[in-house]
């Protein structure tokens, strides 16, 4: 008899058999014990990673995922899906590429199908000088072996010959492609991860909020929750878009700020965008999903804000650059809006770092970058708890970097968050 | 270029024209010395400046809000005689003075009321009760900056917009 | 075409029977009335099977009369103008309409992949997590393109949208949404009151309910009352009234998004008639009067075609004149859907049986029915639709569990009613459940929100009217309009009792809760199971409600399912807050006319008319349009040109038009002290009459800008900003006057617009401008010298100014005339200019000329570079305080090992080289750990006669001379290359001071 | 969202650029703890969760920086001041015996 846990074709047809009636919780719904050995604060994609990445490679799965409301809630289900490695900076490109690396074996690894998908991703550029820029980041990527092609005109035409090319205010010239960046389907990376934490023995504890940290000495003792206190020798903090909020608990002041982003999809449609495509003289870049709708997205609304929802201007923004750049979705509709709660750091780049305070430790400030990296934040992450040291990859994302003037600005917009 | 506002269509009763002759000074008061400036400007204009968005016929000039404690003077360009000279005299002291005649193209609208495409188009609202006589606003429309005043006598509306913006601008007034 | 509607209904209806209108589905050619929509004029004529469902193929109809509907989705127009995944039932008929069904292959009644359906024991919600993992390369190969194949239901048009988009803005005191009844007089009582009204409605007629449901008011049919009601709104100064507008959105501060349909009724909008607008309304007070929507019940193949909602079925008989069937079964948990009896039976449809899951219905509606003879179930449900294509029978579950099959063409099913609260949840609130409702209503409401009549879950007509009446009037009152009475007309009273009832046990056959995405009542049992129990999880996992009919007929449903599994109550199990848009919008209105050449406005330079009469090439910088270079007959190609501008500026002289620079008027008693502040170098011992470069920080230490500032008077300095950053910088400046140094007696004047700018440079710059400045300017090198600036006048008394600034390196002038001048002096500059063999030049002998000079532009003041890093370190006084100083100092920034700006020559002086290769030791492996830094700019030197760049390099100025390898995989490229001054050309400035 | 700009009256915040936090300013550059202050100044943030001053631009509008109190968590706006005459208010405060 074919267990029901694992996940296959197999599997699937013998439960069809009996109506799917045999399959388990995909995590189990634990109550929360009085201690652990490590507790992270926050059931999105990078703490589930976290969790799953100090079981299976820490051996530590003495671990509870607190989650103040349902796990996946967060920025891991409601982004725009895109997955990529196309960074220029020395600090960003080893991690990303990591992530890259964990992404393109991440199925197989948790028995999940999270839809990881290749199709490529193609940054647009309009100007020499744009293109140059360009150059530097793909030659930077190669350097550090990662796959770059910088495309003419007639690359690009190749791949997307229904652009506008030929009415276009600022004419598109070539691109680069990653061509193994691509999509995932976000809630699957959550629920993947959680499965594959909870199967490994760690708690996964749902509607639990933070209150507060229990500090003695300097050292943290465990966190206050709705659900209780519970203790612990490590506790790390996973809450993107709220960083500040629970950072502050512990007296922790951060450079971060928090800002939405909105993303967009269309009504399904038959698919003619094979991958992801980002315009390079407006705020607008696209993908279309395996069910078809167009995924899309643009700038920050620009403000600081904790409401999930953004505002009209930038809806506007966002399509204008669509239509500039797609002039055949004008009929095409859109369905839905959403805003996401970002932590924008004060360079546009992450922190996985310790915190003054012994045994708290902060991962966040990922900007509007932070679904692709999830595996490696995880990976680096659940490193850094375990052996008090940072991950190879995860070096330059220290908290003191502002303070010593070790930026890593890749878009060079300097301390304004929402600019990058 | 040559007048842009040529060729240009407008409402029933409404026509649209570029005002070419005339002088534009962008003049700002010195720290603390608004009241002063103001004793200066009622000596030379016979009135105070305009402390709120809105537009003064005062003689020779028409003196237009144009941000906190800054007005543009507008005067009828006349050969060898340069008014932000004049009024660099005048305001001695009290202001800073700016020949700004070329920074903006200057269109009028002659009409009694906004037109119900002027009212759509503008950002503001731009109901015949709302934006009132001697009203000014610095506002944008369809992504470009623009100040727009009624004129005092209800007469029209002018609109200002950055010179090289000008063409745009003037497609976007054509069409309400 | 005898049988040609045979299903309208005489003297029934609100259509305009006069005005035939003809149409097309699937290629048939059909007739309509003008007042139709797709939907009633394709039931008028009989055709029930309109669409494939997403996942199974199903055969799916018409399941209601709005905007919520799951299933009649057609590809509407078609080419550049198809609109896919249209709703038949708001598609308002127009002559010539031409819809296709979608989803289906071959054809809509032989659909091969109806397949699906047999295979749905495997397709279960939530099998594609479980499976395609093996082997991991078949994924992009092989699965997903099978997947991608079956996905989406529509298609898209493969041609650029020729129709037009216009944006609009409107204000108001009172914004209603929505006609019904309370709508109408919500909008009816505030305007009385003389405030300012707005009420929209996305229908193409007003009126709600009550065109639909056979109501009289005072005396009046439903229809009557509502035309009397327009009618005084419409003679009203005071009063908008927009049809077909959906507000799609409330924003911040009373702020909606509407799209206007002002086209979609015609087959091609007229000339200059946009398709669609998208209007802004801000409005102090709104009122939300959106009514209601049915919810189905969740029965076994409860998707077959036949199978509408009670309130749909009303509303086609009444409104549109059409009978949806020949003979109905009835099947409802409430009083107004049993009451659609009384409207089935004036249509002479026969009612086969009443079916009311309630073990007692109203004596009311027994004596009703008994009068018809209709059959009466109490306490029972119809627990399958028969039929395939359309039902044929319904077969139904007795109070005491007898089976009954009794043959319908046509199950109005009604499950209760949702109100149409979406709108009152965009700024978050959260709706509250209602249990004597069964239904969510509003929670919260945003300030200035009110909510009225159904929407509000007051169902009767009587509470629709009052509550109306008075949203309407306080509305009013809130923006200071008292004098209006908030009396509502009376109407006689109706039942309006529910019992909650969501799914049927004991279905013999798929039930299905969304009904587009195919998601089945088995779906959510196993979304339960398997733990996705939060409703998001469940949404998420099974994909219910989220197709395009953004789960309106079904997530309370599921909901409710999801709180019945888990023994919990509806409220504890979730909520139904939705977000923008309310009903799906097109994406072209909201981008409106910014698209194409008019995705940005175009600045032009004062002397642009002239380039493009010399044939100038121009090229986006930023905003602007510039020319780039002027070529002549006869040059090959732009290469060729450039090096002829260079050769003639460096050889004789040639003009650049410049006027894009950033200009920025300082004035003020603390000019001085204030730009000293700003900039990195000093400016207040700037003597007046000179000008000075400049560079600005941002706060962190980085390189913002750089430019010139001129001193005119002891108060009054003139700077200028990089084309790119002068919006920017001003801001900056402002930021700095208003917020950090108030105190400082400091004005700024942004006059980029006030000066056409010209660079004339070349050994015979002074010969020509001496031609072009007024005497007794004296422009010689002595009275003038480098770096010195004036205010002078030129052509004969036009005012202008001049600089002795050079970015060329060679002798040049900066002039500057009022921009109405420019034209003419470019002209000037060019006649005059003939005898010294003058030329212009474009923007890239422009960078040509600064790279051989190693001056900085863009490509270096990347955002991520210090003053030291530029090599203009030195530049820093230490002598006073200013914006960036502190924080350049942090160990990062200070760091003499940083990358620095140098030059860069081929060690093969015939190979070209590449901006954005990374430099590597020379017999270094080319990896990350080598990189030394990188190429931001170059250029062939047609001076040098071999290629030059400027990059940032690690210890640069050390290493002068060294050589190293230039990588550039991504264009398959390794040059050597010498490490150089970046002053290649004229290194000591000789030419610039003569 | 619409902000009430004091001179210019209502807009749509499209006409507005944001620049952050209101509540850190530009500390004195010849104290001795100044690099600390900078640091401060220009990376720290509370990022606060509720009502916060924050400054805005009226780009479009009359180019007045402004001092908006604005709850984030609803975008509800409950003050918008003058920049320029907060700051001289403070600068009057701290000078203040």
């Amino acid at each position: 008899m074919l267990s029901s846990d694992r996940y296959s074709i197999f599997s699937v047809l013998a439960e069809a058999l009996k109506g799917q009636t045999g399959w388990k919780p995909t995590w189990r719904k634990a109550a929360p014990k009085p201690s652990y050995d490590i507790v992270i604060v926050g059931g999105g994609g990078h703490g589930l990673a976290t969790a799953y990445y100090l079981a299976k490679r820490y051996g530590n799965a003495n671990v509870a995922v607190i989650e103040k409301g349902w796990i996946g809630s967060g920025n891991v289900g409601r982004n725009t899906t895109i997955v990529r490695s196309n960074y220029l900076l020395p600090g960003n490109i080893p991690f990303y590429e990591t992530s890259m690396k964990l992404w393109e074996g991440l199925e197989q690894d948790l028995n999940y199908n999270a839809m990881v998908s290749q199709r490529g991703v193609l940054n647009l550029y309009h100007s020499d000088g744009q293109r140059d820029a360009y150059a530097r980041r793909g030659n930077a990527m190669h350097l550090h072996g990662v796959d770059a092609e910088l495309l003419d005109l007639n690359g690009v035409r190749a791949m997307y010959p229904w652009l506008n090319y030929d009415n276009a205010r600022f004419p598109i010239k070539g691109g680069l492609l990653q061509r193994r960046g691509g999509t995932v389907r976000h809630d699957a990376v959550a629920w993947g991860y959680a499965r594959g934490a909870d199967r490994l023995g760690v708690d996964i504890i749902e509607n639990a909020e933070v209150t507060g940290f229990r500090i003695d000495g300097g050292k943290i003792r465990g966190v206050e929750t709705t659900r209780g206190f519970i203790g612990a020798n490590k506790v790390g903090l996973a809450v993107a878009g709220n960083s500040s909020r629970v950072a502050a608990m512990a007296g922790l002041m951060l450079p971060i700020e928090s800002h939405v982003l909105q993303a967009f999809v269309s009504e399904g449609i038959k698919p003619f965008i094979d991958g992801v495509v980002t315009f390079g003289a407006g705020h607008f870049y696209i993908s279309q999903s395996d069910k078809g709708g167009l995924v899309f997205g643009g700038d920050i609304d620009g403000y600081n804000s904790y409401a999930q929802r953004g505002n009209l201007p930038v809806v506007e923004d966002v399509l204008e650059g669509g239509m500039a750049l797609m002039p055949r979705i004008g009929r095409v509709r859109l369905l839905r809006s959403w805003g996401g709660i970002m932590d924008m750091s004060m360079d546009g780049s992450p922190i996985i770092d310790q915190t003054p305070v012994d045994g708290l430790y902060f991962n966040g400030g990922w900007c509007y970058g932070g679904f692709k990296a999830t595996p490696a934040s995880g990976l680096c992450f659940a490193h850094l708890i375990a052996r008090d040291e940072p991950h190879e990859v995860a070096k330059a994302y220290r908290l003191d970097r502002f303070r010593t003037g070790h930026m890593i600005d890749e878009k060079g917009m300097g301390n304004q968050p929402n600019l990058h | 270029m040559s007048n842009l506002a040529n060729g240009l269509a407008a409402g029933k009763g409404a026509s649209i024209s570029e005002r070419s002759d005339i002088a534009v000074t962008h003049v700002a008061a010195r720290r603390g010395a608004r009241a002063a400036l103001d004793d200066a400007a009622r000596t030379a204009f016979g009135t105070a400046l305009p402390s709120a968005p809105r537009v003064i016929e005062a003689g020779t000039a028409t003196i237009v809000w144009a941000g906190p404690d800054q007005w543009l003077f507008i005067e009828k360009a006349q050969a060898g005689s340069d008014p932000s000279v004049k009024l660099a005299a005048t305001f001695q002291g009290l202001a800073s003075v700016v020949d700004v005649s070329d920074s903006r193209t200057l269109f009028r609208l002659a009409a009694s009321g906004p037109s119900e495409a002027l009212i759509r188009g503008m950002g503001i609202d731009f109901e015949h009760n709302s934006f009132k006589p001697g009203d000014v606003a610095i506002t944008h429309v369809s992504h470009l900056g623009v100040m727009v005043w009624r004129l005092p006598d209800g007469s029209g509306y002018e609109f200002a917009c950055a010179r090289t913006y000008a063409r745009d601008f003037r497609d976007w007034l054509g069409k309400v | 075409m005898t049988q040609s509607q045979s299903f309208r209904v005489a003297g029934l209806g609100l259509v305009d029977r006069a005005q035939p209108l003809d149409f097309t589905f699937d290629g048939v050619p059909y007739t309509g009335f003008a007042g139709d929509t797709l939907a009633s004029a394709l039931l008028a004529n009989g055709v029930h099977l309109v669409g494939r469902s997403f996942k199974y193929h199903r055969p799916r109809g018409i399941l209601t009369a709005g905007s919520e509907e799951p299933n009649a989705l057609v590809e509407l127009r078609s080419g550049a103008r198809r609109e896919p995944n249209t709703r038949a039932t708001v598609t308002e008929l127009y002559s010539g309409l031409d819809a296709k069904s979608q989803n289906r292959f071959p054809s809509l009644s032989l659909d091969l992949l109806s397949i699906n359906g047999l295979l749905s024991p495997v397709f279960s919600a939530g099998f594609y997590y479980k499976t395609f993992m093996w082997p991991a390369s078949f994924w992009e190969k092989l699965y997903e393109p099978m997947i991608r194949r079956a996905a989406g239901l529509g298609r898209a048009a493969d041609a650029p949208d020729p129709d037009i988009y216009d944006k609009a803005n409107a204000f108001c005191d009172v914004l209603v949404i929505g006609s019904g009844p309370a709508g109408l007089m919500a909008a009816l009582t505030a305007a009385r009151s003389g405030a300012k009204v707005i009420l929209v409605d996305e229908n193409f007629a007003f009126g709600g309910r009550l065109i639909s449901d056979w109501r009289t008011i005072e005396g009046k049919s439903g229809s009557e009352w509502v035309n009397s009601v327009v009618t005084e709104l419409a003679s009203l100064p005071n009063v908008r009234l927009m049809p077909r507008t959906t507000v799609f959105g409330a924003y911040d501060t009373g702020t909606f998004g509407a799209v206007e349909r002002v086209a979609d009724h015609v087959a091609v909008p007229g000339p200059g008639q946009p398709r669609q607008t998208l209007w802004h309304i801000v409005a102090k007070q709104s009122i939300v009067a959106q009514g209601s929507m049915e919810r189905p019940i969740v029965f076994g193949n409860n998707d077959r075609p036949g199978v509408m909602l009670a309130s749909a079925v009303r509303s086609y008989i009444n409104r549109f004149g059409v009978a949806p069937g020949r003979t109905a079964v009835v099947f409802s948990n409430n009083d107004e859907a049993a009451n659609t009896i009384d409207d089935l039976v004036r249509a002479g449809v026969t009612v086969a049986a009443l079916v009311d899951t309630r073990p007692m219905l109203p004596p009311a509606i027994k004596a009703k029915a008994r009068k018809h003879g209709i059959r009466v179930f109490e306490g029972a449900a119809v627990t399958d639709a028969v039929g395939g294509q359309r039902v044929s029978g319904a077969r139904i579950a007795a109070a005491y569990g007898s089976i009954n099959n009794i043959v319908c063409d046509l199950i109005a099913v009604s499950g209760g009613f949702n109100p149409n609260l979406q709108v009152t949840t965009h700024l978050g609130g959260r709706p509250q459940w209602q249990e004597s409702l069964a239904a969510f209503v509003p929670g919260t409401l945003p300030k200035g929100m009110s909510v009225a009549g159904a929407a509000n879950g007051s169902f009767s007509l009587a509470a629709c009217l009052r509550e109306g009446a008075r949203a309407g009037a306080n509305a009013a009152a809130a923006g200071g309009f008292n004098n209006g009475s908030a009396s509502a007309p009376a109407v006689e009273d109706e039942l309006t009792e529910v019992s909650a009832f969501w799914h049927v046990d004991g279905a013999k056959h798929k039930a299905f809760v969304d009904q587009q995405n195919d998601v089945t009542a088995a779906d959510v049992r196993l979304a339960e199971r398997e733990g996705f129990r939060s409703v998001e999880h469940l949404k998420r996992y099974t994909t219910l409600g989220m197709a395009t009919d953004q789960g309106k007929t079904s997530n309370v449903n599921g909901l409710a399912m999801m709180a019945e599994l888990t023994k919990k109550s509806i409220p504890a199990t979730g909520t139904t807050a939705a977000r923008p848009p309310y009903v799906p919008v097109s994406l072209g209105v909201l981008a409106g006319e910014h698209r194409g050449k008019h995705f940005k406005p175009t600045r032009l330079t004062p002397s642009h008319d002239w380039a493009k009469e010399q044939g100038a090439v121009f090229i986006e910088a930023g905003l602007w349009l510039r020319a780039q270079y002027f070529p002549k007959p006869g040059e090959a190609d732009w290469l060729t040109t450039v090096n002829r501008e260079v050769k003639t500026v460096r050889s004789a002289v040639g003009v650049c038009d410049v006027s894009t620079l950033g200009k920025i008027e300082v004035h003020g008693t603390d000019a001085r002290k204030f730009l000293d502040r700003v900039y990195i170098n000093m400016m207040s011992t700037l003597g007046v009459g000179k000008c000075r470069y400049g560079m600005m920080l941002r706060e962190d230490g980085i390189a913002m800008d750089d430019g010139t500032a001129a001193r005119f008077a002891d108060d009054r300095y003139f700077i200028t900003t990089t084309t790119v950053n002068a919006i920017k910088v001003l801001q900056h400046l402002e930021l700095c006057r208003q917020w950090h140094w108030p105190d400082l007696d400091v004005q700024l004047f942004p006059v980029s617009d006030q000066w056409a700018q010209y660079s004339v440079a070349g050994p015979r710059a002074r010969d020509l401008l001496a031609k072009i400045v007024d005497k007794p300017f004296d422009i010689s090198n002595t009275a003038f010298p480098y770096m010195a600036c004036a205010e002078i006048t030129a052509l004969g008394g036009i005012k202008a100014r001049i600089y002795r600034l050079s970015f060329s390196g060679e002798l040049a002038f900066e002039i500057a005339v009022p921009a109405r001048h420019g034209d003419l002096l470019m002209r000037k500059l060019m006649s005059e200019g003939k005898e010294f063999g003058a030329i212009p030049y474009g923007t890239e002998a422009l960078g040509v000329m600064r790279i051989e000079k190693g001056h900085v532009g863009g490509s270096e003041l990347n955002g991520t570079t210090t003053a030291a890093d530029l090599g203009l370190g030195k530049m820093a006084s230490t002598k006073k305080d200013f914006v960036g100083r502190v924080l350049a100092q942090r160990p990062g920034l200070a760091d003499p090992d940083r990358p620095r700006l140098i030059g860069f020559r081929p060690v093969d002086r015939t190979a070209r080289l590449r901006g954005g290769a990374h430099f590597i030791g020379k017999d270094d492996q080319p990896i990350a750990k080598n990189d030394q830094g990188y190429m931001t700019s170059v250029t062939y030197s047609p001076m040098l006669g071999h290629w030059v760049g400027l990059g940032f390099l690690a210890r640069a100025e050390a290493r002068i001379g060294e050589i190293l390898s230039a990588v550039d995989p991504v264009r398959g490229e390794t040059t050597l290359v010498e490490v150089v001054s970046s002053a290649f050309y004229d290194p000591e400035g000789a030419r610039l001071r003569v | 969202m619409r902000i009430k700009c004091p001179y210019c009256g209502e807009r749509g915040n499209d006409e507005f650029s944001y620049l952050g936090d209101a509540s850190v300013k530009r500390p004195d550059p010849s104290a001795a703890d100044a690099s600390d202050a900078f640091y401060a100044f220009a990376y720290e943030r509370k990022n606060v969760a509720g009502p916060m001053q924050e400054l805005w631009y009226h780009a479009a509008g009359c180019h007045a920086w402004l001092v908006v109190t604005r709850d984030t968590r609803t975008h509800e706006i409950s003050d918008v001041k003058p920049a320029q005459d907060v700051a001289l208010e403070q600068q009057k405060t701290a000078s203040a015996p």
